[in-house]
């Protein structure tokens, strides 16, 4: 194989000619939403195979902690964690695929693990309005007395598929779509933002921030 | 009195004092060759198709609250022949042609309007299964046209031919299509069965079916027995519940059906229109009201009434569709509750039980079924043999496999 | 409509798919009769009041769910995995 | 009734604040300082900030509002709320006009423009006012009666006409400008409706720290204490509210919302209210919706939405100046304007005192009190008289006088002597009714309280109570008490710990009312409902023509059909039928009122969905590319597909998919194929799982080896087809049709979760994980091998037909390879991680430069599908068995699987179904189109000569004619016959030979090589 033709093997981000950078919508005051554009990341399915939920939860527990997340619920260091999907199905997050690699051989047996670290879009929603912005969307309830840090739901928003978790009290969450929906998604999340004025940044910048 | 412009203008003179009730609201009587359970739309019809076709007067129809109480009273009021399986065909053409003539034959205006139904499509493919569709209905010699982009826009500039997420490509149009003022089918239907000797009793819920023999004998109510020599159900919404009161399981499911009016305005839209792409259809009523629909909620149900879901899923589809729609607001919304049937089509047949027939499973079709309903119905009661344009109806092609299933969805009741 | 869905709590019935009433069972294997599976496929109690019924998370965690309701007020009165009770019953045969 | 508090009169006020000459000098809760101009029917005046349409229009002196529906009577404005039947005016102009808007609700803003409707030429000059002259023939339901004659005229003549005058305003006539929010929002206690009730429960609530959610329609929230001159407290009940609104706004868990309309209540604790966030604004501020549809889940909700006044039935009580007397209070003491320099009050209710006790507070003149009731207390009437008002007891207001407006009244006193009175506005006291409709809507229905000849919240629908006046506890101080009672309690029910502090102190009142239904001699038309032009007459044709039961009245009259839905009027229809029918009023029926309680703008409803964001819109993972090349975009489903490839010289849609086709049968091309399902199928009983739902046999597929697949529904009709491919000992890869790909799944779940829970199944869909692009034509081999990384060996022998593996490609990206064939054309499909779709298909691109490589779309696709016979969507519709595409040699014979029985039906394996086969037109330059359906030649058309139909149709390169499949009775017997494609609605008609529907390399050569 050419020079050439290596150097074309570059992945595109799912945000890439989707989402702009800058600020956007009201323009007083400081931006309510801010929404970071993260890529690079490694996403994987794990689904326990009959039987197997103990031994799973051996198998990870020095990955990712000594229990598995419970129904609704994501536990999560920094960008690695496990986030519950399904009764018996967990999405394995990192901060890159290659962290994840090992993992069908590491669960031979006791799960199926599959790839998806290119399947979905993700975004951090942050900012003062986050909590208004995506009750705009999503029908269930983001008070903090009733969804927190370490909360996760599989819903929909404009009638797209989503999954989301929440980082912190901040509230930060992330939020997940399905890669070829991320730019019907984003007009939703400009509508919906456009009010509260938001700020849209690319994802290098904000985890050197988040350092 | 016979109803004329004569009657009326004769009445405005003296008060309108002379008028007397439009139909008999007759107690019951021990004994009729024919119990008709259900005053709706069909229920009436088949009355007086039986007296009228068939000579046979001593029928009562029995109904649990008043006239024109289900269905045919919550309609979007849209009649049509533009089926396009050839199960369905002659049916509905048959009931298009019972329209054209009804309002003569039974004195009573019912407003049919022939403004044309448009069904709009977005996609080569849609175009192709409504050519489909439209030649079926061409062979069968029932009006269709194939229109394209400029046709519809012809006929609806103001929807959005260009910028809609599923931009419209055409549509099949049936002119010959349109709306009747439903309530009035039901007091037309009633007015006439009364006239020719039908008894209309009203309030009298049927809360058992007496057999003997393998036979019907009559119908237990809440105002007494009532013997009877053949029982037609005729309650679409209820059947199932009508229909294990003999123990008998049918191909159908109860879901509820949500319609919507808006507030009344001057007159924007002629005829009625589908959308291809979402769930919506609207007309507009004489009155002025935008008259629309969409789905069904799509869980059994015996409550009238849906969720905010499916709203949403219907407005949203209006304003995709026609987006000068925004500011004009919905004035009422309300459901009726649907016999869904397994293939989508309805049954009017015999059933094993001598003496008992059924006209069910209309799904949200039996509006503009109504006269060939009662007709065809009628004709089944009053002979015990399918009339032609009903042979397809039968109860037990669910067993042969002889579908009816224009929607191709299968045995699922809420995906027709 | 809101559906307590077990795993991921009360959400809008938008969000679900439904199925029918989940009463009749699919006549399994080579021995099973036409009449049977006519039945399966076709026949439907159709009650005016509580209804056990199968419904999809299909915007959620994809379950399959029976939930009890009465058709006649929509009031639900349980929501449970259908795998659970489609293993209890599979155990039921069984035993 | 002596202790009436409201003679505690401020001095009063002269008439007449800047040009507004009906606007008292002082008072009200409008702002004088801020002046608002506005138009009317393009007359320029100025009310006050703090108006309503309604109150700017009386404080300049307009009654004459609007005309109505039938009879195109004058009318002016009845109430000050959302029951408004009368003062509908097309608000705003061009693209934002909105039809109906009441001018009661609407909020008065600089530079406002308001247009009556329903007439012409002019407001005052209707000339569909002769309407009312033909009124004894217009009578409730004439028109089931007439236009019958000839049945040809009805769509010519008659309904036009009917249809040109029916309608009330005109709707916006060009795309909606604004934007509209959807929100969700949820609480432990919802409370509706911002009065004295709402606020204490509210109140009562919120301080124990349950969340609370007050939503109230009107702009300044307070319900009627803005409207009253009452006490709490010791301090007005104005005050009052706005220190209750200040605590509530400073408790973190309580959220406030005005301009909010509670209009729908569904199951489980849903509720819908819409926000009216900028309709008091000309345009709404930049980014703002111009409403906002709120979807609520409280716990419990405190319904206290009040009540709603009962007007009188008498003769021309539709006159412009008739009134409700709580109307009335409101214009003069909320807004500080008079109805009329002197009004007159018609009343069976101590609110007719009180009425003009505040009459004479605001300044005004006090013709005349008539109270139905016999006895009157002195000290009332005194204060009357000394106004130098008439004072008549037991008797009635007959009928009305006046051109556009009131100016006097026929009055009967109880000696059945009439008088003519002058007056210029009329306030009508005849008792409230509670506001039930948002009970009703769950189907419940209200029940009778004879104590206050009113319906009241029957059983509520779980999780709701009632207070205050939407109770039917009409006084202050039960509004209080009862409000704060129910706000603890539902509190409490939710687990906080809250109690009703006690109610504080109102002013003394009555609220004694005998109400009167309707008049017994009125003079003139008396109406029940004035929107639809429904008289007491019309109710009694109703009766003598048997429309008795509720639902009947209502249907033949059209009463409570109008916007309104009958707020001012379902009860005086039922009340007369029941005074018709002999029975009372419970046993006659209630109306069930449906949602909305008061219309919402159908965008609120859609919100974000409307153009292109109606439904999302998803792209394949060569998108870029194809958008940068100038591709043709399909729907398909919600994804947008490039249809074909234009390049530079290409006029026709046909030349390029011609060319496509060509270059992929005769060198390569690549194709996005991602939109199809694909679904990772692993455990340790996948194959088990697959034998059950695929209906043909797996049990020989060898690891790296991918087949074909159908799957069936049970009924036995076909459900989708793809293909399986074995990755590993336990690990398959199926495809579902992009159509099918979600229904599919959602079957595969069902079959494993419900049929099957016992089998170690795990499902995954990976449809957005792979982007997958065939790479097919003879030099697709060739173009591979300079993208999958060296070292694997793509020859046939190694890799061969329907072979499958895991391969890496662009220096170690994994990848899926399947060599699988749709074209027919040695063929491959290459997965790649979706984040690299665009590298590869840029790479394939130009490692295919050398063999001349095209992109083709979903046209060329079909093409080359049709002329392979292979069955697709127009086949595989849902109506069609295995058999019928000719698909049942494949099929399983010693397994059970879906579908297996039912396909067996008789009906479903009669020899005389249509079948697929193929079809050329017998001139070779004759077109095909898709939809025709098929004729014996020498049959004339009918639906019993119907054969068949044709599915699907290409031109095709190589044949060089048109060519098409389809489904033809008995079809593959019949290869070599001719029959018509009979295409009516296009005006086609074309002789057509039967033929094999594999066009292209019937031997399956092509793809093996």
């Amino acid at each position: 194989m050419s020079e050439a033709m290596t150097s074309l093997w570059q992945p595109r981000g799912a945000w890439e000619g989707v989402a702009r950078i800058g600020r956007s919508g009201a323009d007083a005051g400081p931006a309510g939403v801010r929404l970071t554009l993260r890529e690079g990341f490694g996403l994987a399915t794990l689904i326990v195979a009959e039987g197997k939920e103990a031994d799973l939860q051996t198998a990870l527990a020095d990955r990712f902690g000594p229990s598995l997340p419970e129904a609704g619920t994501a536990i999560l260091k920094g960008e690695t964690g496990l986030v519950w999907s399904a009764p018996g199905q967990w999405l394995a997050v990192a901060p890159s695929p290659r962290d994840l690699r090992d993992l069908p051989e590491t669960l031979r047996g006791i799960a199926s693990v599959t790839e998806q670290s290119d399947s979905r879009a993700l975004v951090r929603i942050s900012g003062p309005q986050a909590r208004a912005m995506l009750a705009k969307g999503v029908a269930i309830d983001l008070h903090p007395r009733a969804f927190g840090p370490g909360r996760v739901a599989v819903t929909s928003i404009a009638h797209i598929g989503v999954q989301f978790w929440q980082r912190d009290a901040g509230p930060t969450y992330d939020l997940t779509v399905a890669r070829s929906f991320a730019g019907s998604l984003w007009r939703w999340l400009e509508h919906a933002a456009a009010e509260f004025g938001y700020e849209v940044a690319a994802s290098t910048k904000d985890l050197i921030a988040i350092g | 009195m016979r109803y004329s412009l004569f009657s009326v203008l004769g009445q405005a003179l003296r008060g309108q004092r002379d008028w007397t009730p439009q139909w008999r609201d007759a107690a019951p009587q021990e004994a009729y060759d024919v119990v008709i359970v259900g005053g709706g739309g069909h229920g009436l019809a088949t009355a007086y198709y039986l007296a009228k076709e068939h000579g046979i007067t001593n029928v009562a129809v029995l109904e649990k609250s008043h006239v024109g109480s289900g269905n045919v009273g919550r309609n979007t009021t849209i009649v049509r022949s533009n089926y396009g399986l050839p199960g369905n065909i002659p049916f509905y053409e048959r009931s298009m042609k019972l329209w054209e003539g009804l309002e003569q034959d039974i004195n009573y205006n019912a407003m049919v309007s022939q403004r044309g139904v448009l069904n709009l499509y977005h996609s080569d493919a849609q175009r192709d299964a409504y050519a489909r569709r439209g030649n079926a209905m061409r062979l069968a010699g029932i009006d269709s046209e194939l229109l394209d982009r400029e046709g519809v826009r012809g006929l609806v500039p103001f929807i959005d031919l260009d910028n809609a997420r599923f931009p419209v490509k055409g549509g099949l149009l049936q002119r010959r299509g349109g709306t009747v003022r439903h309530d009035a089918v039901a007091w037309g239907y009633a007015r006439a069965a009364s006239d020719r000797g039908v008894d209309i009793v009203q309030n009298c819920a049927v809360t058992g079916i007496r057999r003997e023999n393998g036979r019907v004998t009559g119908v237990e109510t809440s105002r007494g027995f009532i013997r009877a020599k053949k029982v037609a159900l005729s309650v679409a919404g209820s059947s199932s519940l009508l229909a294990g009161m003999v123990d008998m399981r049918l191909p159908i499911e109860s879901h509820v059906l949500q319609a919507f009016v808006s507030e009344g305005v001057k007159p924007l839209i002629d005829g009625v229109m589908t959308f291809g792409a979402g769930h919506f259809y609207v007309s507009q009523s004489d009155k002025g009201g935008l008259v629309f629909g969409g789905d069904i909620d799509g869980y059994n149900s015996y409550a009238s009434r849906g969720n905010l879901h499916t709203i949403e899923d219907v407005m949203e589809g209006g304003m995709a569709l026609w987006p000068g729609l925004g500011r004009l607001r919905l004035l009422r919304h309300w459901g009726g509750i649907m016999d869904m049937s397994m293939d989508g089509s309805p049954i009017i047949d015999r059933t094993d039980i001598g003496g008992l027939y059924l006209n069910a499973g209309w799904c949200y079709g039996g509006f503009k079924a109504t006269p060939a309903a009662g007709f065809c119905f009628a004709h089944l009661i009053a002979r015990d043999e399918a009339h032609a344009d009903a042979s397809a109806y039968r109860l037990d092609r669910f067993a042969t496999g002889h579908l009816i299933d224009e929607k191709g969805m299968g045995a699922q009741p809420n995906l027709h | 409509m809101r559906i307590r869905c077990p795993h991921c709590g009360e959400r809008d019935n938008g969000e679900f798919s439904y199925l029918g009433d989940a009463a009749p069972v699919r006549p399994e294997g080579l021995d099973a009769s036409a009449a049977a599976m006519h039945d399966y496929v076709y026949l439907r109690d159709n009650p005016a009041g509580t209804i056990r019924e199968l419904w999809y998370h299909a915007a959620g965690c994809r379950s399959w769910l029976v939930v009890t309701r009465d058709t006649r007020t929509h009031a639900i009165e349980s929501v449970e995995p259908a795998r659970d009770v489609a293993r209890a019953r599979r155990s039921g045969e069984a035993a | 009734m002596t202790t009436l508090a409201l003679q505690r009169a401020e001095a009063p006020a002269s008439a007449s604040f800047g040009d507004q000459p009906f606007r008292t000098a002082t008072g009200g809760l409008i702002d004088r300082n801020r002046p608002r101009d506005f138009t009317f029917d393009g007359r320029r005046l100025t009310g006050c900030h703090g108006d309503t349409l309604a109150s700017a229009l009386l404080a300049n002196g307009v009654r004459l509002v609007g005309r109505s529906f039938k009879y195109h009577r004058p009318r002016g404005i009845l109430s000050a709320g959302s029951e408004e039947p009368n003062a509908l005016v097309e608000l705003r102009s061009g693209a934002r006009r909105e039809p109906n808007t009441r001018a009661t609700m609407a909020e008065l803003y600089e530079g406002l423009e308001a247009t009556s409707q329903n007439r012409w030429p002019s407001l005052a000059v209707d000339v569909l006012s002769v309407n009312a002259l033909l009124s004894p023939v217009f009578a409730a339901g004439f028109y089931y009666k007439t236009f019958m004659w000839p049945a040809s005229l009805w769509e010519k003549l008659y309904e036009p006409m009917i249809r040109r005058a029916a309608g009330l305003g005109r709707a916006a006539d060009a795309p909606d400008p604004d934007t509209y929010d959807h929100a969700h929002a949820h609480c432990d206690v919802l409370v509706i409706g911002g009065g004295p009730a709402g606020l204490s429960a509210a109140l009562a609530a919120g301080r124990s720290g349950a969340r609370v959610i007050l939503v109230d329609e009107d702009f300044a929230t307070g319900g009627r204490l803005l409207a009253e001159r009452r006490e709490i407290g010791g301090t007005s009940g104005a005050e009052w509210a706005a220190r209750a609104l200040a605590e509530l706004e400073s408790l973190p868990e309580v959220r406030i919302l005005p301009r909010t309309t509670l209009f729908g209540v569904y199951d489980h604790g849903a509720y819908g209210a819409v926000e009216r966030v900028s309709d008091h604004l000309a345009v709404p501020a930049a980014y703002a919706p111009r409403q906002r549809l709120w979807r609520i889940v409280a716990r419990r909700a405190v319904l206290a939405a009040g009540a709603i006044e009962r007007p009188h039935v008498f003769g021309g009580n539709d006159r412009p100046g008739v009134m409700l007397a709580g109307a009335v209070r409101t214009y003069l003491n909320r807004y500080g304007v008079l109805p009329g320099r002197r009004l007159a009050v018609f009343t069976s209710s101590d609110d007719g005192w009180r009425t003009a006790a505040d009459i004479l507070a605001a300044g005004g003149g006090l013709a005349a009190v008539i109270d139905t009731r016999t006895t009157v207390p002195p000290a009332l009437r005194r204060m009357a008289e000394a106004a130098g008002a008439r004072v008549v007891t037991g008797g009635y207001v007959a009928g009305t006088k006046g051109h556009l407006g009131l100016s006097a009244i026929q009055v009967v006193d109880g000696y059945n002597s009439t008088e003519t009175i002058p007056c210029d506005g009329l306030a009508m006291a005849n008792g409230w009714n509670p506001i039930v409709h948002l009970d009703s809507h769950l189907s419940r229905r209200p029940v009778w309280n004879e104590a206050i000849h009113a319906f009241v919240p029957g059983t509520l629908p779980s999780g709701m109570q009632a207070a205050g006046a939407a109770a039917g506890r009409f006084t202050l101080a039960e509004c209080l008490e009862t409000g704060a009672r129910i706000g603890a309690e539902a509190a409490t029910d939710c687990g906080f710990t809250a109690s009703a502090a006690a109610a504080p102190q109102t002013d003394p009142e009555t609220v004694d009312h005998t109400p009167l239904w309707r008049v017994p001699k009125p003079k003139g038309k008396a109406f029940v409902d004035f929107q639809n032009d429904v008289a007491a007459s019309d109710v009694e044709l109703a009766h003598r023509e048997g429309f008795r039961a509720v639902e009947l009245l209502k249907r033949y009259t059209t009463l409570g059909m109008a916007t309104d839905q009958g707020k001012t009027s379902n009860l005086a229809g039922l009340s007369i039928m029941a005074e018709l029918t002999g029975k009372d009023i419970p046993s006659v029926g209630t109306t069930v009122f449906r949602p909305p309680f008061t219309p919402v703008a159908i965008g609120a409803f859609a919100g974000h969905h409307r153009g292109k964001d109606f439904r999302a819109t998803r792209h394949v993972p060569s998108h870029a590319w194809a958008e940068e090349n100038g591709a043709v975009f399909v729907e398909t489903g919600l994804w947008l597909r490039p249809a074909y490839f234009p390049r530079a010289g290409e006029t026709d849609w046909l030349d390029t998919v011609v060319r496509e086709v060509e270059t992929v049968r005769a060198r390569v091309g690549i194709c996005d194929v991602s939109t199809l399902g694909k679904i990772d199928i692993q455990g340790r009983d996948a194959l088990a799982f697959i034998e059950r739902v695929c209906a043909n046999p797996f049990a020989t597929l060898a690891i790296g080896s991918a087949r074909y697949a159908v799957l069936l529904r049970e009924d036995g009709l076909i459900m989708d087809d793809g293909t399986i491919a074995r990755m590993g000992e336990t690990h398959y890869v199926m495809t579902a049709s992009t159509a099918n790909a979600a229904r599919v799944m959602q079957h595969l779940e069902f079959c494993r979760q419900w049929l099957w829970p016992e089998l170690d199944v795990q499902l995954a869909s990976v449809s957005e994980q792979w982007a997958q692009y065939a790479v097919a034509g003879p030099r697709a081999r060739d173009t591979l091998r300079r993208i999958i990384d060296p070292g694997f060996d793509l020859s046939n022998e190694a890799f061969p037909f329907l072979a499958c593996t895991d391969v890496t490609v662009g220096g170690g990206i994994p990848a899926r390879l399947f060599r699988i064939s749709f074209s027919g054309e040695l063929a491959y499909e290459l997965a790649v991680p979706a984040a690299y779709g665009d590298a590869a298909w840029r790479a394939i691109m130009q490692a295919g430069l050398p063999y001349g490589i095209t992109a083709y779309g979903s046209e060329a696709l079909s093409v080359m599908r049709i002329e392979k016979g292979h069955a697709a969507g127009p086949e595989i519709n849902g109506l069609t068995t295995a058999r019928d595409i000719g698909l049942d040699g494949m099929l399983a014979t010693n397994k059970d699987y879906i579908g297996r029985l039912m396909k067996e039906r008789p009906a479903l394996v009669d020899p005389n179904r249509p079948v697929l086969v193929g079809f050329r037109p017998v001139d070779p330059s004759a077109r095909l189109r898709a939809g025709a359906h098929f004729l014996s030649l020498d049959a004339a058309p009918s639906l019993e000569a119907d054969e068949g139909v044709m599915t699907s149709v290409a031109y095709s390169p190589i044949l060089k004619s048109w060519i098409g499949i389809g489904l033809i009775r008995r079809g593959p017997e019949r290869h070599g016959e001719r029959v018509r494609a009979y295409d009516p609605v296009r005006g086609a008609d074309t002789e057509v030979e039967i033929c094999s529907p594999v066009f292209v390399d019937a031997k399956e050569e092509k793809p093996r090589v």
